[in-house]
């Protein structure tokens, strides 16, 4: 704002510095989202890069298909899909080494199972029969986190302990735009910069949060443009461009760690499906807003793109299909399976030890269960 | 899913569900008084997750009825500057467990403000919170909250468990002079009975329980026999009401008390029906320790401890996180529970021998 | 960040603008602070303003001194002074119009008072008597907050409130340099910002949060820089320039009245005195980095400036010191007479109707007042 | 102010205060434990505004215990982060009602992930909270919330009263694989006992209460007679303490149990000892309605119904926001309000006529 010109030459003493006044110039970004495929530049992308996520592509948007089916034969109790940002998903998951950690949110299975994870367990909190299905420990992947923007801080202070151990370890954590407006993404941000963490928060702009859309979400030029504030860069990044994706993601995993600090990166993307298969998109957006969108999509774009080096024939697009059906078919049967669960277990983990009210109650459910089998077995003796 | 419909009146000729007293409530606040504006995620242009506030904003448009950007203490801290103006913000929270994120502007500011400004600046606000479960919710959806409210002075809690209590009890707290929590067992949203949203029951005041079923044979103060209390509030009064149905096949003649509101309690009613019958048990979804029924049993005994054969047992949700939808049944006091404790209220000096507990 | 270039041109359909993107260039606060005192523009500055503020400042200082004076003697629990920071105080003090809303903190009774508040409610919070000693509606100047930031969101939702009324009413909340760090500030500016609410925020960047540095507050090249972010302008101003300030925050007031929206404007300042009597500030700064600051003094500054126009002579000094004299004696005179609690006030206002317990407890409490009164006639008597 | 000492072993050879206490259990926990890290506001240069955690910064270094942003949740969050990773982050909160903002990171996550993760990912943080009044604070800087925290399953809610205690529970709550929401009673901070830093004193385990004062006359189980039990814990100890003395004089027999932890709750110490005195007054500075009192005298009278000669009562604060510093004393639960409410124990059915309560 230069509403008000500065004037002249000053004076008396200037007050003394007090801090290192860093350059805005740098942490802004630039107004147009970065893109690749499509562009001349696409031309340098390793061929294998792309065939690597072209895959991954293919497979998730086949899991996010498959996953919505099974809320309809209630195997699962909700899916909030990500179909039309599987290259956030797929950038996220692939950029990381092994030692890294992601940190997703409930949209987010896709890009844990790209990461390495079981998609059985990936869904476990979706199918209902725990909270998180896996130990986060084993493929360093944070537990699915259903509060908005509260897995931030964790991915910072991970990645601050990480540095602090010595250990070479960078985390990126994943948050909607709704997400953004929460109290977490800020001091998240703010304590990544002043601690200097090896963190990237990646910021899926899928445009809405459930029914709300961007608009009415900030006024900002950008979502990118609030990382200048926490004196970290800024990132625009076109969300459906898988190719730029990883470089961006990868430049701000590379910088993090190399002890330079947290980046926040902006992927413009679009929902295509409802909020969750609860949600019904067309009380708040129309049609003709998504097919703008799908004419954007990211496995098209990509493979435009593959097409125009060659790089994709008719029968590996073919193969590329017949591994994602068999993934799915693996997973629907899988998914068909009740799960075992045991409702004693409610008891067992809410602290190292149980209290001894815990105890009691774990001996009433006992005692209710038994008899449940109980009246079960005479009944069955009746019979 | 059990549903209030057995507090009902009969034939169903206008049947209406929760939900849709809920927002025929707002709905009316809303004409009747320019000041009343709904706030918080969702719930213009979609009505809301559960579709509570459905019609609002075309109704009344987006400035009456608006979608806020996602943040719960900067919809709550909003809505005290609001109220500091003069309006009668309705805040919808849009889950129990993400009303958590404004607890401090709650706590710290909404229940404070009018004892901080001597009585110059109270705050009319209705925070709405859908709570509780039973409604097959993944982590985080199912919270029963209530006694972090109860717990702070300057709130009042209020949790409707009928159709004309949801409607009416929801008219009284966007009235209400002071802050109101308004918890809405969400099991209980698609629960149906006969009300008229043109001519909607008369309901008592904030602060008053009421009997929802008198104990039969005993009742008119003859003495406990074999009579109990169950007091209860929100989703688990139809469970009680289920229990006491129950329970006469047993031959316990259990009286139930909606409480309506935990803040302002209602003593007098409680302790009326309690000296009645000589026992009680509450029941609620929460947790059990440091939970609502601590307070209930405590007050209630010690203002009825010689009327009381037993002590006052709790049927409460376990000492757990709430669980995944698998397991939810497990944890949700149901009518066995119930019974189970009522069985446990040392009938044993009355009893003839040979009846079986 | 341009680490990575923009490739050439795009060839794809690129994805729908799907909302109005808003130019951030002119959303950026200046490099350096704004200043008007000891610069050209000074002399434009109207003489009766110039006076009026010093006349405040010289009152605001005499006024934190006489306060943190009666900390000693006992008769405030405690004070936040805001010596040093008077021309922040003044300056947002005089800038509203009457109708408007001031939002202080609990550093901000100089504030208040400039606004018109007697100092003696002001200070009722810091006595001890009651949590605040005035009704707010009475100059339009909410409760003194204590927890960090919360009061910004107030701020937004009243301006909120009395545009949705269509009343022409500004809201101008105090906030600190700690504070911009807390989840509240975040969400009250994007609220703002969204809602172009008529709000005017001002931080005054005092160098510490009691101990905590600037540097371990914040990475950003300015908290101003934080506005574009939201989608509103930052500046920059030096908040001891009570005219530069005056004239930054008068803009912003403008703009907000005149349906522009929020403003965020960071004013740096130094807190001279300690965080509050109970502080020892010796413990995290230098007095050489208190000195450089004292070099920079608000009052002085402005002395200057207005002697370089010949509009302050010895007669004219002497003339409000005396004045400041006299309130300070007024204020010590008024503070040292005991003010009248009445225990029974307790249970006065936690709702409009007492609850049956809480008579049940006012009950016992007047028991036991009387109880006490009763014990304290008899030993008379008996005397 | 009243203090600890009373719980002293008589000549201060080594006075220290509760301050000292608390700051050489994180001293002593960071020399032992290269993963035990304290972050919060201020302290780290300055020591804390209470000086709790001074010359650690010196000692350990800035990432040992680092002064963060100011930023209650993002304090709290990124201690989750740094727990995930396995450090034992010990956090302050500067005062209780500052614990707020965190207050959702505290419940949907630090009581949680234990339980969420099926074990494979504890959190071992310990939030450091002063709490409690007594001190002259303005509005916001005396709250007690430890209901708050003991509704919520999963965290453990200590709250020590002894200088003893101080260091041995803050040691405990450190080492321990689960969250602590650790209360220190601040107008405590500057009492002063005998204790060594060298060799400090063994002490029970969290989830462990104790008989602070035995009752003198009747113990060992001799029945009632004129004996009572004052459940307690924090700031109120040094307070039944003193009451127990006085109550001497009036003849009565007064045991104390302080309960150290208010999660783990200690059934057996505070059962044994109200069964042996058949009555109880449960004395605490939070609120009454909904606080831990209601919970304590609940489970107390389920488990001891047939022994109790009285209902058990509370002698609480009142249900209202926090007082400003001139009338907080008429708040707190003092002496002669414990005094009152024992005298209200129904005595009569034992009294020999005449004798005054
Ligand atoms: C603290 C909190 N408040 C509210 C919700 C309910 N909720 C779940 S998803 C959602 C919208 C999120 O939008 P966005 O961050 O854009 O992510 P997206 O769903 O678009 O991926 C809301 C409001 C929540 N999960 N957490
Ligand atoms: C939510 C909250 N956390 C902590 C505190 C304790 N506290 C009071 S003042 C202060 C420092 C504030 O610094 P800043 O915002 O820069 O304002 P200043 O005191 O410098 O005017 C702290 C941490 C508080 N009042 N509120
Ligand atoms: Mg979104
Ligand atoms: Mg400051």
């Amino acid at each position: 704002m230069t509403v008000l010109e500065q004037p002249g030459a000053y004076r008396p003493t200037p007050p003394p510095a007090w801090r290192p006044r860093v350059d805005a110039a740098p942490l802004l970004p630039d107004a147009e989202p970065y893109r690749l495929l499509g562009t001349a530049a696409a031309a340098d992308v390793p061929a294998d890069l792309l065939t690597r996520l072209h895959r991954e592509l293919v497979h998730g948007r086949r899991y996010n298909a498959q996953a919505t089916a099974l809320t309809r034969q209630g195997r699962l109790a909700v899916y909030p899909s990500s179909t039309g940002q599987e290259a956030c998903q797929v950038a996220a998951g692939l950029v990381l080494e092994e030692r890294d950690w992601l940190f997703p949110s409930y949209r987010d299975t896709l890009a844990a199972v790209v990461r390495g994870l079981d998609p059985v367990q990936a869904l476990t909190l979706l199918r209902g029969d725990w909270h998180s299905g896996y130990d986060p420990h084993t493929h360093r992947v944070a537990p699915l986190c259903t509060p908005l923007a509260t897995q931030l801080p964790h991915a910072v202070g991970l990645a601050h302990a990480a540095r602090l151990k010595g250990d070479d370890v960078v985390a990126l954590a994943l948050v909607g735009d709704g997400g953004t407006s929460e109290g977490d993404f800020h001091e998240a941000l703010n304590f990544a910069a002043v601690w200097q963490a090896p963190v990237v928060f990646l910021v899926q702009n899928n445009g809405f949060a459930i029914s709300v859309p961007l608009a009415k979400q900030t006024a900002a030029p950008s979502l990118a443009h609030k990382a200048v504030g926490y004196g970290m860069p800024g990132r625009l990044v076109d969300g459906n461009d898988a190719a730029a994706l990883h470089r961006v993601l990868d430049e701000a995993v590379r910088r993090a760690r190399g002890g330079k600090g947290p980046t926040l990166v902006e992927a413009v993307t679009y929902r295509i499906d409802a909020h969750t298969n609860a949600d019904d998109a067309t009380r708040y957006r129309t049609d003709a807003e998504v097919e703008a969108w799908r004419a954007h999509d990211p496995i098209a774009l990509l493979e435009d793109a593959m097409r125009d080096r060659d790089l994709l024939d008719e029968r590996s697009v073919e193969a590329v299909r017949e591994s994602a059906e068999r993934l799915a078919a693996d997973l629907r049967e899988r998914m068909n399976q009740d799960p075992v669960v045991d409702p004693m277990e409610l008891f067992e983990h809410v602290y190292a030890n149980k209290t001894s009210q815990l105890r009691e109650q774990a001996a009433q459910l006992r005692a209710e269960l038994d008899a449940e089998t109980g009246a079960d077995e005479s009944e069955k003796g009746a019979r | 899913m059990t549903t209030a419909t057995a507090a009902g009146t009969g034939t169903a000729r206008k049947p209406a569900t929760m939900a849709q007293a809920l927002g025929r409530a707002m709905r009316d606040a809303m004409a009747a008084d320019p000041s009343v504006h709904v706030l918080g995620e969702d719930v213009g242009t979609l009505g809301g997750v559960f579709r509570i506030t459905d019609g609002l904003a075309k109704e009344f448009g987006d400035d009456r009825c608006s979608d806020t950007p996602l943040a719960e203490a900067g919809i709550l801290g909003t809505a005290v500057g609001m109220a500091m103006y003069g309006l009668r913000p309705v805040v919808e929270m849009q889950f129990d467990a993400f009303a958590y994120p404004a607890f401090e502007q709650l706590i710290s500011h909404v229940s404070r403000m009018r004892n901080r400004t001597r009585g110059t600046m109270p705050l009319p606000i209705t925070v709405r919170v859908p709570y509780g479960g039973g409604i097959g919710g993944v982590e985080h959806h199912s919270d029963s909250s209530e006694i972090y409210y109860m717990a702070t002075p300057g709130l009042q809690v209020v949790a409707p468990a009928t159709i004309a209590d949801a409607y009416g009890l929801l008219r009284a707290a966007i009235a209400s002079d002071d802050p109101v929590v308004f918890l809405e067992p969400k099991r209980l949203y698609w629960s149906k009975g006969d009300w008229s949203p043109d001519r909607p029951d008369e309901v008592p005041p904030i602060g008053r329980a009421v009997v929802r079923r008198p104990g039969g044979g005993t009742a008119g103060g003859s003495g406990p026999g074999r009579s109990a209390t169950l007091i209860t509030y929100g989703p688990s009064v139809p469970v009680c009401l289920e229990a006491a149905e129950a329970a006469r096949a047993e031959g316990w003649d259990l009286e139930v008390v909606d409480l309506r509101s935990l803040v302002p309690f209602d003593d007098e009613t409680v302790c009326a029906s309690v000296r009645r019958t000589g026992r009680a048990v509450v029941v609620h979804e929460a947790t059990g320790f440091g939970g609502p029924g601590g307070e209930i049993a405590a007050r209630v005994t010690e203002r009825c401890f010689h009327h009381l054969e037993a002590p006052v047992l709790r049927v409460t949700g376990f000492d757990i996180p709430y669980p995944p939808p698998m397991l939810e049944r497990h944890h949700l006091p149901g009518v066995d529970r119930v019974l189970d404790a009522v069985a446990r209220l040392q009938w044993e000096s009355e009893f003839t021998e040979g009846r079986a507990v």
